[in-house]
């Protein structure tokens, strides 16, 4: 009995944390989720009785420790609370991306030869249901919302509630049964298992004990200063190690409250509506978010343009000083005040940063006016950089030492050294994962006996001690004259264009550098509606001569900026096309976190490559298409191919 | 599908109506059945008397002659209220919302049914009124959800498209909770996905709730793949009844149709 | 048996005095009957000059023109002011009928094309406002004081089996007759009359058949204009020109009520049909009740009329559709 | 602009529906209400009390009756003046034949006596509608005006034919009758006013509310869905004319202290109607709008000349007012036609979506 007082007090699990939250807040909020119109809540208390009854639930149908249960949807309380169930017990949770196809989730579904699938809806159910026959360890699904699931009729289907139920009633005959599990947890078993998207290959598991999740957020939330009054918007897949640190790692260390919003569509009204005081997101939605501003604000009346163009003009030069405690003047100081009450206060409103105490951005380098942007309106944007192999954080900007370049530093107890030879970028920390599941050469190749990890990426530390990533180690390759290429580098120079949704560039082994581009279509489609060009598709706008002008003189902007910096002036892109087509996640040509699959991409396009470096400037293409209408369909097409100029290196002086 | 479907027995029957303007026949003798769970189409072409009915079944129109039979209860004629509270709620052919209110509003419109705290609670905003209220709203909440129509729940139905114009609609008669729903061309002038939906919603709504529904509709596809039995009409007389499969191939509908369209 | 007799007999005297007495009379005393309907008639006419105004402009713009009564008015102070300073007769009518045409045609441009396409009950408010402007202008400019009004119509009595008449009265009658018919034919026979009734019944409908709506309503509040000139005259010569009025406009009301808002005959009709109430309601039941009562009587007696006809006198039964 | 709403998330239903969902807008209520009922007794004049205020208050109440029922259930009526008269002397009548009946349960039972009253009038509305209705209406107001004149009861046999509101104290203060202070009267009249005005919120929030406007905007289909015509529009006439009569009595006891039937008359009616129409059709806060303008305009007019140094004969000034008042009316109802509160509501739209036009 009093071991077990010991053990629960020791808070070396998530469980323990849930149950000593329950204890000493019990009536603060823990989840939130807009459902049916209003913002339902869970107090830690509530929590707490949930889950026990799931996990007890569980226990009814023999859930044994070490057992793996899948968790597939949505961001749902509900399945959060799934997790600290399954944690309960001794088994391991394993999120699944909410919109893999039944392919890959039957993929991750076998290889971790879950016990249990616990899903949010229908859809989900019928996905796991396709790929049940090919998971012989899958003994029971259950379902949350039963919405659509009254003429299901497996014997092995159940709902959540359900079995809440049946756990309570095990609850009553075995009242111990709960604690006494949880107590038998220790810190170094495997708590959560993520599968990475990987860039090439299979998925593979990444074990993370609940030492490596707990250690990593206390670190992180000590750094950040994370309290339990923070208030987070858990938006981000389940499955992405991020939110698992954000939205529950660190939400139960610190003991703060995680929202869910209403649905995936009405995100960015929820995220309005609740406040958050801090928000995570990769550059592609702060990038989103911009644009939008910048399309709305373009319709408003002159006067209020002028306005805001003059007061971001300010902000521009004020804000970010502010922001860094650096010395602004009076009168400064008062324009950016009235800046604030006029402009970017109700902009910051508008978009639901008013309470945002930080912001951060990472997994891919983010362009500096965007960058800038918030960070000039007043959100303490940071990047950090992260891997699942890392439980995220390996560094994160300290306040105050903000730039677009770096990734800042190492957070506690993480060590960092790059590899000289290759410019690999390698780290140590309590956070480095346990394992591959089921592949250990792989982890022998990743992690080295004494715990250091390669990254994989290429990169230096700068003279303020700052980690800089230029890309993918395997991917820096070589022009046929010795420069260096470093294709994700390039990519995201071009990215940074508002006009560029997507690039992909060509160089390694070759003679000089090209590109695919894809555009933007809502910018540039906003483009098009203003100099009133109407298109009928993707395909036919990008087709047009004046797109292709404007994407030209983007590329030539980044050629120029490259001829700047004398190791990079080589690599320059000297011809380019306009994809026929958005390069997408469901045809595999990139990861559901929006990486380019550059081996899918190299084999697909192979003949618009060779095109692209032979003298040809009109290709033929075919290509099949899903219309909105979810129809297929064959598109023809000739698309163009452009040079673009080429600047020559500007040395510098001396 | 089907195999899952229960009909039960006779829910509504409608004797040898005959329904007339000033001498102008607008039905002449039509019976016709509509049984429990069931999706019963009432098609024909112009004209024929489709829309009368269901105003004739609604109580809006009183027929010269027949009766009507509704959850076993014989009547000649009643005004739409008490048809309304006893079960019968029905959609219109050019969408009939209450502008100048919301989504959220027009929908609990459907629930004044329901409703019964008197006006002096009402007027104090306290105690059982306020419950009650709630209550519905919490109600009302769920069709929201149900039709997907959460992003638009406070926007001035005067502002939406049509299409969302139609399913508002559908949910404001579902807030009845209705026996009988009646849904006259719920899926006139919409494209083929805001079609697609309305066929879903409507599946789901008869599949959810066991309601039964009676719908007048042109799209032949439609019609087909959604309802259980097909009643034909045309110069408002009956000339064909029975499942969709029977009716298609039945030679009178085929004149009805290919032959000259009365207007 | 009888107990509370003389309550009883109580009853039966009020009963008696409603229902039997005032009839009694009427056979007793059939001239004097005769004189008070052809006198309520006579009024009857005079209320249907006004409601045509308001049949006019309804009918083509779909306007409640509450203005009418002040336009009766403000074309009667017009009348008689220029008279006051001397104009010939001959000349002063057609320099007020030429500026009801002004006033017409202000009124389309200043209220009516600006609010084309709002609720009823906006470009109802309009009329009031339009009231109140022309009242104060017309005052503004004439003066408040009663007019004396004398266009030359003779205005002696003479008796004919017993009733004694005004002749004044049968003029009246006469003018009014002869504008209906006039205005009827009007209608029937010109290009703008057909126009007009086209717009009544579909303002797109006239559109698309090319007919220039603003052209048709300054046409249809001119001559709802000269309607109102008309009834001043008769009013004004009755009872003097003055502010009251523009109070007649509201002895036409329950005339509408009853004959229709778009029925030219039914302004007639309803016209005679709430002189001649009016008038006997009055005369026979007014005493039993404290007098007074010819402002509500027209209204109850409308209302109780269309409680049982709710399309009024002339309109035909409503179908109504989903 | 002002409007910070991030972070103002409703966790119930019951927040949700609040009157105020903004914390800006329960701010400005709030200071609303200590403008009412502390700043204003301290600082106004008597005179400002006198012509101003408390009439705008009395207006604006029977400004919302009327808005109840032809700007929420969509039946115009140009009765208002006639239930008024109701009001005004069933008060009259109630507290001169029973002394000591606390006065606010006799501004109650007064509109309670229009209530019944307006039902009968309403009567009409179930067969007639539009313009056809609003005419009828005017039968109302015409017999009542008649009916008060003529029955000498009403007015207790008073030679003059005048009703005067006896003193009548309250909480110790004296607050009706020729010496009662303006504050008295103001407190008294803003108390009754202000909850009303909740209450009749309250009401256009519930189910009654949503089924008059149901009526409003579209009666055949209203009933289809089950509301009840008759339910529907009686109770509208009811309430509406509830709050007529409030205002009637309040119209003789807190403000004018003695009137004649012709107070009552058609001008009357058209006054609130202007006001409701002015303020916003279906709008609670536009009927306050309204009522502030229509009250305070004609005094402006009144004094304008005199502020701009010149004055002209009495008459003259009295017919240029009527005239400039029939433009203003005009010009309003051409530049927005649904009212002041449309504007209020506009702009508060544009506040809340600052910098963004949409």
């Amino acid at each position: 009995m009093t071991d077990r007082q010991d053990s629960l007090s020791s808070l070396d699990t998530f469980p323990k944390l849930l149950l000593d939250h329950g204890v000493n807040r019990p009536a603060r909020v823990a989840l939130r989720e807009k459902d049916l119109g209003i913002w339902l809540t869970w107090t830690w208390s509530e929590v707490v009785g949930n889950v026990r009854a799931l996990a007890c639930g569980l226990a009814s149908f023999g859930f044994e420790r070490g057992d793996k249960v899948a968790i597939v949807g949505d961001n749902r309380p509900e399945l959060y609370m799934a997790m600290m169930a399954i944690q309960s017990l001794g088994g391991v949770p394993v999120p699944v991306y909410q919109d893999s196809v039944a392919e890959e989730m039957q993929y991750v579904l076998e290889h971790a030869e879950v016990k249990f699938a616990i899903v949010e809806d229908q859809e989900q159910t019928d996905k796991v249901l396709s790929v049940q026959d090919r998971c012989p360890n899958l003994t029971g699904i259950i379902y949350n919302d039963p919405r659509g699931m009254r003429h299901y009729r497996q014997s092995d289907l159940f709902a959540y509630k359900e079995v809440q139920a049946r756990g309570r009633h095990f609850d009553k005959d075995n009242p111990d049964y709960f604690l006494d599990e949880i107590a038998k947890g220790k810190g170094a078993d495997v708590g959560v298992m993520l599968y990475t998207s990987g860039t090439t290959g299979r998925p593979k598991g990444v074990m993370l004990s609940h030492d490596n999740v707990i250690i990593t957020s206390r670190n992180a939330n000590a750094r950040e200063r994370f309290r339990d009054t923070d208030d987070v918007l858990a938006y981000l897949p389940m499955a992405w190690v991020g939110d698992h640190a954000i939205s529950y790692g660190q939400a139960l260390c610190a003991g703060y409250s995680v929202s869910c919003p209403e649905s995936s569509d009405t995100v960015m009204i929820d995220l309005r509506e609740l406040g958050p005081t801090s928000f995570f997101a990769p550059p592609r939605i702060f990038e989103n978010i911009l644009t939008n501003v910048m399309v709305r604000m373009e319709d408003a009346a002159w006067f209020k343009q002028k306005l805001f163009k003059y007061f971001m003009d300010i902000a521009k030069t004020t804000g970010i000083r502010l922001l860094e405690g650096q010395p602004v003047s009076f009168v400064e100081r008062l324009k950016y005040g009235l800046g604030q009450v006029l402009v970017f206060g109700p902009l910051k409103d508008a978009l639901g940063f008013s309470n945002l105490r930080v912001a951060y951005t990472g997994g891919e380098a983010i362009g500096p006016e965007l960058f800038e942007f918030y960070r000039s309106i007043g959100v303490n944007l940071k990047q950090l950089y992260g891997q699942t192999e890392a439980t995220v954080y390996v560094t994160i900007q300290p306040d105050g030492q903000v730039n677009s370049e770096s990734v800042g530093t190492p957070v506690p107890d993480c060590e960092i050294k790059i590899d000289e030879s290759t410019k690999e970028v390698l780290y140590r920390s309590p956070g480095v994962f346990v394992g591959y599941y089921k592949n250990d050469e792989a982890t022998k190749e990743t992690k080295t006996e004494d715990g250091w990890v390669h990254t994989g990426d290429a990169g230096y530390i700068d003279d303020v001690g700052h980690v800089r990533i230029i890309d993918r180690a395997k991917d820096v390759g070589k022009l046929n004259d010795g420069t260096m290429f470093a294709p994700k580098f390039l990519e995201n120079k071009l990215k940074f264009h508002p006009n560029i949704r997507e690039a992909v560039t060509f160089g390694d082994e070759k003679d000089f550098v090209t590109a695919f581009i894809n555009i933007d279509l809502e910018s540039m489609g906003n483009w098009a509606e203003r100099n009133n060009l109407n298109y009928g598709s993707y395909v036919d706008l990008a087709n047009r001569d004046e797109i292709y002008a404007i994407i030209q003189s983007n590329i030539e902007e980044s050629n120029r900026s490259l001829a700047a910096d004398p190791s990079l002036a080589g690599s320059q892109i000297k011809r380019f096309l306009i994809l026929h087509k958005l390069l997408d996640a469901d045809d595999g040509e990139l990861t559901r976190t929006g990486k380019i699959r550059r081996k899918i991409v190299f084999e697909r396009y192979d003949d618009l490559i060779q095109a692209l470096y032979s003298d040809k400037d009109i290709i033929p293409i075919e290509a099949k298409v899903t219309f909105e209408n979810g129809k297929e369909g064959v598109i023809k097409a000739d698309l163009k191919i452009r040079e673009a100029e080429v600047y020559a290196s500007v040395q510098k002086a001396g | 599908m089907n195999e899952t479907r229960n009909i039960g027995d006779t829910l509504l029957k409608v004797d040898n109506i005959s329904l007339s303007f000033g001498g102008v026949k607008a039905i002449t003798g039509v019976s016709l059945e509509i049984r429990e769970r069931e999706i019963c189409a009432i098609i024909g072409p112009n004209g024929a008397g489709k829309t009368s009915m269901l105003n004739v079944i609604n109580g809006f129109y009183h027929p010269q002659e027949g009766t009507i039979t509704f959850g076993g209860e014989v009547r000649k004629q009643m005004r739409p209220h008490l048809a309304a509270a006893g079960g019968i709620a029905r959609t219109f052919q050019n969408v009939a919302l209450f502008t100048g209110m919301s989504t959220l509003d027009n929908i609990m419109t459907g629930r004044n049914l329901k409703m019964k705290k008197n006006f002096l609670w009402q007027a104090l905003n306290i105690g059982p009124a306020r419950k009650e209220e709630l209550e519905h709203r919490e109600f009302v909440e769920h069709i929201i959800d149900f039709l997907e129509i959460e992003a638009i729940r406070k926007t001035p139905v005067g502002r939406l498209p049509y299409g969302l114009q139609k399913r508002v609609e559908l949910g404001r008669a579902l807030a009845a909770e209705p026996k009988l729903l009646l849904l006259d061309e719920p899926m006139a002038g919409m494209n083929v996905e805001e079609k697609e939906d309305m066929c879903r919603f409507i599946l789901d709504t008869n599949d959810e709730f066991g309601t039964t529904i009676g719908l007048i509709e042109h799209d032949m596809g439609v019609v087909m793949d959604l309802s259980d039995h097909v009643v034909v009409l045309d110069h408002g007389e009956k000339i064909a009844d029975g499942v969709p499969d029977v009716v298609r191939a039945d030679q009178n509908v085929i004149d009805a149709y290919l032959g000259v369209a009365h207007d | 048996m009888f107990r509370q007799n003389g309550s009883f007999a109580k009853t039966m005297e009020v009963l008696n005095a409603i229902f039997v007495l005032p009839f009694v009379d009427m056979f007793t005393e059939p001239v004097f009957f005769a004189e008070v309907v052809v006198g309520g008639l006579l009024t009857g006419v005079m209320y249907s000059l006004v409601a045509l105004g308001f049949v006019l402009i309804f009918k083509a713009s779909g306007v409640f023109n509450f203005a009418q009564g002040a336009m009766v008015l403000f074309a009667a102070l017009t009348l008689v002011g220029l008279m006051e300073k001397g104009v010939p007769v001959w000349l002063a009518l057609i320099i007020a009928a030429g500026v009801m045409v002004i006033v017409a045609v202000v009124i389309e441009k200043l209220v009516l094309r600006p609010l084309v396409n709002q609720p009823d009950i906006i470009l109802f408010m309009a009329t009031i406002g339009i009231t109140f402007f022309l009242e104060g202008f017309g005052e503004t400019v004439w003066g408040s004081d009663i007019h004396r009004l004398d266009v030359g119509i003779p205005d002696a009595t003479f008796e004919i089996g017993g009733m004694l008449l005004n002749e004044f009265d049968i003029w009246a009658a006469a003018i009014g007759a002869a504008m209906v018919a006039f205005l009827a034919l009007f209608f029937r026979y010109t290009v703008i009359g057909r126009a007009l009734r086209a717009v009544a019944d579909d303002h797109q409908a006239a559109l698309s058949v090319g007919i220039p709506l603003k052209t048709i309503w300054i046409v249809v509040w001119s001559v709802a204009g000269f309607v109102g000139l008309v009834a001043g005259i008769m009013w004004g010569t009755k009872s003097g020109v003055q502010f009251s009025l523009s109070l007649i406009a509201l002895k036409a009301l329950p005339v509408l009520i009853l004959g229709g808002f778009t029925s030219i005959p039914g302004a007639i009709v309803g016209g005679l049909i709430i002189g001649v109430g009016e008038k006997v309601a009055e005369i026979y039941w007014g005493p039993l009740i404290g007098g007074a009562i010819e402002n509500w009587f027209a209204y109850m007696l409308a209302l109780a009329f269309l409680l049982f006809r709710p399309q009024g006198l002339f309109g035909e039964k409503i179908i109504e559709r989903v | 602009m002002l409007y910070r709403e991030s972070g103002q998330y409703k966790t119930s239903y019951t927040d949700d529906q609040a009157i105020f969902p903004l914390k800006q807008d329960r701010w400005l209520m709030a200071i609303a209400l200590v403008i009412a009922f502390v700043v204003i007794p301290l600082t106004s004049s008597e005179y400002m009390l006198e012509a101003v205020i408390i009439p705008f208050l009395i207006f604006a109440l029977a400004a919302i009756g009327l808005n109840l029922l032809a700007g929420y259930c969509g039946q115009i009526s140009l009765g208002t003046g006639g239930f008024m008269a109701v009001g005004g002397y069933t008060a009259y009548k109630l507290t001169t034949s029973l002394p000591d009946m606390n006065m606010i349960i006799v501004f109650l039972l007064s509109g309670v006596a229009a209530a019944f009253v307006g039902i009968m009038f309403g009567i009409p509305s179930l067969r007639i509608k539009g313009f056809y209705l609003a005419v009828a209406t005017l039968a109302a107001q015409f017999f009542l005006q008649w009916l008060f004149n003529k029955v000498e009861w009403f007015y207790n046999y008073n030679p003059s034919g005048t009703i005067t509101a006896p003193p009548r104290e309250m909480f110790g203060f004296v607050v009706t009758g020729p010496h009662a202070t303006a504050e008295a009267r103001y407190m008294i009249t803003l108390v009754v006013v202000a909850v009303l005005a909740l209450v009749a919120k309250n009401l256009t929030r519930g189910h009654i509310g949503r089924s008059w406007m149901a009526i409003r905007d579209m009666d055949i289909a209203a009933e289809i869905i089950g509301i009840r015509p008759l339910h529907a529009k009686l109770s509208a006439f009811a309430i509406s004319s509830f709050y007529c009569g409030v205002a009637g009595s309040l119209f003789v006891f807190t403000w004018l202290g003695s009137v004649e039937t012709e107070a009552f008359n058609i001008n009357l009616s058209f006054q609130v109607l202007f006001m409701v129409i002015i303020g916003g059709l279906g709008s609670i806060l536009g009927s306050f709008i309204g009522a502030a303008f229509i009250t305070a305009v004609p005094i402006l007019l009144t004094n304008a000349p005199q502020f701009f140094g010149f004055n002209l004969p009495i008459d003259l000034q009295k017919h240029f007012e009527v005239m400039i008042f029939g433009v203003l009316i005009i010009f309003f109802v051409i530049v927005e036609p649904h009212g002041l509160a449309r504007l209020w509501q506009i702009t508060k739209e544009k506040l809340r979506l600052w910098p963004f036009p949409y």
